[in-house]
């Protein structure tokens, strides 16, 4: 059952990316995949409900119309088979850009991804690509039924083999995309779906973004806040309102969570001597351990506190009307950070 | 149904010397037209009451009112998302009503009227799509599993419940709903495949509503999902999904085969869904007003239909209908105050519901939640939050 | 075939008036008699030239000495694993030799004579079960895809490049290859859904061996594999496996359908697993050597089957056959030199094959594996490791 | 296609559990397996080749014979609805103990596992246990082809809902099956399949163990060696030898990876004040993160140098030529406790 309320009003604006545009995440992300369809002849666009209806968050709108049935179409119910069919259109050249509707829908194409997708570079002494993208719709706080608010993303950094991304703002989701689908290998490319909604002005051109690199979304001195795709906007209003407060605090967005961009963080790090990492998954072997693990690593004299971890309990993702509260929010942002800061 | 499980149908097959099973002998296909509705033999043989062919009409007017105002709560804000099931009346008030009370239903999330049938609280089941709650009844009071989400997995825990059923050597069958969507994946398949290889005493009922969300029929099935029985060694047919007689009677004699041994039998009910896949949904992106018409129309109406049945039988009465109607107002108006008076549990009991031995470190977590949470109320209580 | 793949083959069922496919009108069926064996007639039409049957006689001859080696230096400890093939010589080159050097196969783990038959070097192949590598040819150098080893999971990937054929509008058939266990899984559905929906060029080829390592057919699948197309909206046959005129005329003809835009094609080839499943296996733990007698038996080897075809024919000759024999046994010779003087990668390589755009960080840490294997070798070479 | 090299003889073993025995841990496994379906009429197992051919490493040997197939019984080649029964028998009150033939072959039931045996107690406002338990033979270093030594955990672990464990030997083999079996909550039971012919004396009746705790597997006070399933033999060896050079390593044996018993972690660690984690996943994501981000979080002012962590790396398993270079080893062990001493 989709579970897609509001979904992001897109008949007014424009279909091509010129100039400087105010724009929905989710909007730039239909004109990634517009320009990816007109740039390159070797580009397909498939899943469920991606033709006609384009999609249930209406990220590709109008792709089916604009560049036929035969280069965006939908897909019987039947996530396990749209991986694999990835698998067979890259070796025959084709970039396939395939949708899962929801986080947990994903998994049943946990095979085909793990053993195959992610293998097959290998498996054919490199001489097949998998010039892949998976894009998946992840993340909570949009009022949901179960499965649709999951955070997969350790499942898949886990796996070698894949390349995992996820955009925390408009421009980045377009040029991130781009870059995703330009790459020759499988990229895993979670939306933050709560955020589709979310506006900035972007001008194109714009050019795609390295699939590797973190940036610094605000700089600050006291403490570095690390987050990605739908924390990234929680991190940065807990920046401006512990501004308010005199504490100034960094924050990274790390845009790549497999790999990891160490550099970036052991810079800022190494600034702050502090680091608060959040997201949605459960804190129990998500991203924050290994960032954690790893800060611990290369800056073991410099931390001056813990690392601190927030994100969800141990338990399956919760109703909607308490999610609020496992969510990784402002005050939790800023109690680990005066926890930090107090060590 | 007092078999062995390890019974195989194919083994079975073996000995009567062959192995690929088809409709020909299928007493059950017997009653149908090639349409797929009851013939006036098959009704006769079916042996319908009156009273039962009234009582249907009655739950199926419930289940047509139930549905309104779920969409109505919606549309009030009072539900984060509604599913419509009209069009799926006769499947699956006619399915709910065939199973005895003694067997069990594994539902999907669109078989709302099945519940209801099976007299589970129509207002606490609400309490799900108002985000209260992920489970908001017992299985084992009603026999009739949680709504699944994930489509098509729900059709594997039928079967190995039906194959524990078999092993337990007790007379009953498991019914399982899906929709023409969930048979593309892959448990759809693997699940049909153990029922035909374990001989489970299952009834497969598609709820063929012609769409998935925007995928119309004819890109989702290759093929018709009814012929799909006979590969796996066991009968399917498709009937008329708005004659709830049909229905009724295929089902009933459906579980009664699995009771006595016979095997798994698959049903697909031809329906359609009238409104929209859910509140989220916007059908006009992909299917045309005169598209819904034909199947809006009274030909296709599970209530008209029935109506008429009834009628037919001179079983039909202004004062039964009135009652029906009613009792559906009455209903609706219940579910409608048992949703608002819901109070949700403490968010605490997200933590309790996990497991039935929950380890100490997940109490522990549990502790320090909710001692986080009444700082923050208490915080809360006299500068707001940060 | 140069059509659009959005041409769904139920649409142009229904252009048709009916949705249902069977095998009535399919002309591949019709070539064959009630066992699944060519008929004269269908023997006639196929028009197989006495000079490629003793090509595929010959293939097979070569493809069973290979296996015999494979096992023989398994057990010489020079292979970490052999998975045996005998039984399917007549359909795994019949199939591999039925398709157009232009076409495609994907195989799964048991294809080598396959692999074989496209020009694969055998002694490279056996690389993979040395533990050298995961993949030890180029597939596009012979259209011919990895080994699979997750059962079924190639299906998917042989439909999806058909469809990509379909796209390029490229006159390219795909030819995919399983064991009846595979039939059990999910993705089996999945693809064989998908082709029928998107009316795919592939030719599903079941190498039905009637064992799954110790299950055996009657407890794998439910009803009969070659039914199961129908379902889909394509044909499907059964045939004789250890024929392989059969398999070949069978396939050639399918292929060709599906060059020329007919759609799917199931193709069930009857055979037997006469050894075990691979060198790890026990089949004494789960059937009887009597078991084993009938289809060891000259009516199911393929090679003696062949022979006698070619023998009424009038296209057997002694030197024909011994000829055959000596190719084969050079051909051992090679592979098992070939294997032998096979130098593995360097351990850094297992960095550099994940990624044709590797990032930094992978090949940062592959500079560190390497240096610290070095300094291990250092050490090594003065004092041992630790 | 299977891998089984050599296969635990057990033709010549006793078939029940009394008094003292010398067992390989395979054999541990089978009488657990043969004394739940004696103890508890509810107890049924099932999978592939677990009846008639007991078992591709002959962890199910004799028991078809003995139980019967109604209770022990050989299904179709599909994992997914392997999984999915385990739920319905679940719910019909029955406690199934599947088998997944190997590793990487668990994980076409990711999404029944993930999104429903994990949550149906949950779903069901606790009215339904999922007393089930998930068998699967796990880990390198048996020289097998592609898919057969993978490290699942930190797939299954990361996911709300399941308990997690995995023996280290004989004894605790039978005695962790024994709990998971009687638990009324999931298990996935992780067997270190390299470790099958490892042989122990074991003395009968055996209690359960809980399956929430680890122990320590030996005692020292320089380092603390953090291992579990195949790597504790490792570790014990490594400690052995780092004894003979003058340096006193402790072990812990998990046991449990989820829940993570962080008490015996951090009263080992409060000791030593150094730890090194070894396991065969990837470094990357593995539950070495989470050890490592834990106990900084709570020894931060008692670790003398950074958490130590021994694994994968990125990359798919490797052809098992090469396996012995990747894996964990008593050098590799060494150099990393060096690193730790000399910080
Ligand atoms: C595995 C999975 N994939 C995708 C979805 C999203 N989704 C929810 S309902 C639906 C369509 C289902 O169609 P059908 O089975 O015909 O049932 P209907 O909704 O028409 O009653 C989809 C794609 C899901 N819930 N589960
Ligand atoms: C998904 C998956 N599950 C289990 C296995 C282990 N396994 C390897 S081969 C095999 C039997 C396959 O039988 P079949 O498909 O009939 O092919 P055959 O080996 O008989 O040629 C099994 C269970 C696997 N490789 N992949
Ligand atoms: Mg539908
Ligand atoms: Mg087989």
């Amino acid at each position: 059952m989709s579970a897609t309320s509001t979904t992001p009003s897109t008949a007014t604006e424009p279909t091509t990316s010129q100039g400087t545009m105010q724009l929905t995440l989710g909007k730039a992300l239909n004109l990634a995949l517009h320009d990816a369809l007109r740039d390159d002849p070797r580009a397909l666009i498939f899943g469920e409900d991606v033709g006609r209806l384009g999609g249930v968050f209406r990220v590709t709108d109008g792709l089916q119309q604009e560049f036929g049935a035969r280069r965006v179409f939908d897909t019987p119910l039947a996530e396990s088979t749209i991986a694999g069919i990835c698998v067979g259109l890259a070796i025959k050249g084709f970039h396939p850009v395939a949708e899962m509707q929801f986080d947990a829908f994903s998994y049943p194409s946990f095979q085909q991804v793990t053993s195959n997708l992610a293998k097959y570079h290998t498996r054919t002494g490199g001489a097949c690509n998998m010039s892949v993208v998976i894009r998946i719709p992840y993340g909570g706080a949009i009022g949901a039924i179960e499965q649709h608010s999951e955070s997969p993303e350790t499942y898949y950094i886990h796996t070698a083999g894949l390349k995992v991304v996820t955009p925390a703002t408009p421009a980045d989701a377009y040029a991130l995309l781009t870059a995703a689908i330009r790459d020759p290998d499988p990229v895993i490319f979670l939306e933050p779906k709560a955020r589709y909604w979310q506006r900035q002005d972007v001008s194109f051109p714009l050019d795609p973004l390295p699939l590797d690199k973190a940036r610094i979304a605000r700089e600050g001195t006291d403490a570095t806040l690390i987050a990605y795709g739908p924390t990234v906007q929680t991190a940065l209003a807990a920046a401006e309102t512990a501004a308010g407060e005199g504490t100034s605090l960094e924050v990274v967005d790390l845009r790549s969570l497999a790999p990891l961009d160490m550099e970036t963080l052991t810079t800022s790090v190494r600034k702050t001597h502090r680091a608060v990492v959040l997201h949605e998954a459960p804190v129990f072997m998500g991203l924050g351990a290994e960032i954690a693990a790893r800060l611990m690593r290369d800056l073991f004299d410099t931390l001056a506190a813990p690392v601190e971890r927030i994100g969800a309990a141990s338990t399956p993702y919760p109703p909607s009307r308490v999610e609020k509260l496992f969510l990784p929010d402002v005050d939790r942002v800023l109690e680990a950070v005066d926890r930090s800061l107090a060590y | 149904m007092a078999r062995a499980t390890t019974t195989r149908a194919s083994e079975a097959a073996d000995a009567t010397g062959s192995r690929k099973s088809d409709n020909t002998n299928d007493p059950i296909a017997a009653l149908l037209s090639p349409e797929g509705a009851l013939t006036t033999e098959g009704e006769r043989i079916a042996a319908v009451a009156d009273e039962t062919l009234r009582d249907l009409y009655r739950w199926m007017v419930i289940s047509r009112r139930l549905d309104t105002e779920g969409l109505n709560l919606q549309r009030q804000g009072e539900l984060g998302l509604w599913g419509p099931y009209t069009g799926h009346e006769a499947a699956q008030v006619g399915a709910a009503c065939a199973m005895a009370s003694t067997d069990w239903i594994f539902p999907y999330y669109r078989d709302f009227a099945m519940a209801v049938c099976r007299g589970i609280d129509p207002g606490a089941i609400l309490t799900i799509f108002r985000g209260l709650t992920h489970g908001a009844w017992n299985p084992y009071d009603y026999r009739f599993g949680p709504f699944i989400i994930p489509v098509g997995t729900q059709i594997p825990h039928a079967v190995g419940f039906a194959m524990g059923c078999a092993l337990d050597g007790e007379p009953v069958a498991t019914l399982v709903g899906f929709g023409e969507g969930a048979t593309s994946t892959g448990d759809w398949h693997e699940a049909m495949n153990f029922a035909g290889v374990f001989h489970a005493p299952v009834v497969f009922l598609c709820e063929n509503n012609q769409w998935a969300i925007s995928v119309p029929m004819r890109e989702q099935v290759g093929g018709r999902v009814a012929d799909r029985a006979a590969g796996y060694g066991f009968p399917g047919v498709q009937v008329d999904g708005a004659d709830v007689l049909t229905v009724y009677a295929v089902v009933k004699a459906a579980a009664e085969r699995a009771r006595n041994g016979g095997g798994p039998y698959l049903v697909e009910a031809l329906t359609y869904r009238v409104g929209p896949h859910t509140t989220s949904d916007d059908p006009t992106r992909y299917r045309t007003k005169d598209d819904e018409a034909v199947w809006r129309a009274e030909a296709h109406d599970p209530l008209a239909r029935c109506a008429q049945r009834l009628r037919e039988r001179g079983a039909w009465d202004d004062e039964f209908a009135r009652n029906v109607e009613a009792e559906a107002e009455e209903r609706a108006a219940v579910m409608r105050r048992t949703l608002l008076a819901a109070t949700p549990d403490h968010p605490g009991a997200v933590f309790d519901l996990v497991f039935a031995n929950p380890p100490a470190t997940l109490m522990q977590e549990k502790a320090e939640f909710v001692a986080a949470l009444e700082s923050v109320d208490e915080t809360a209580g006299t500068e707001g939050t940060r």
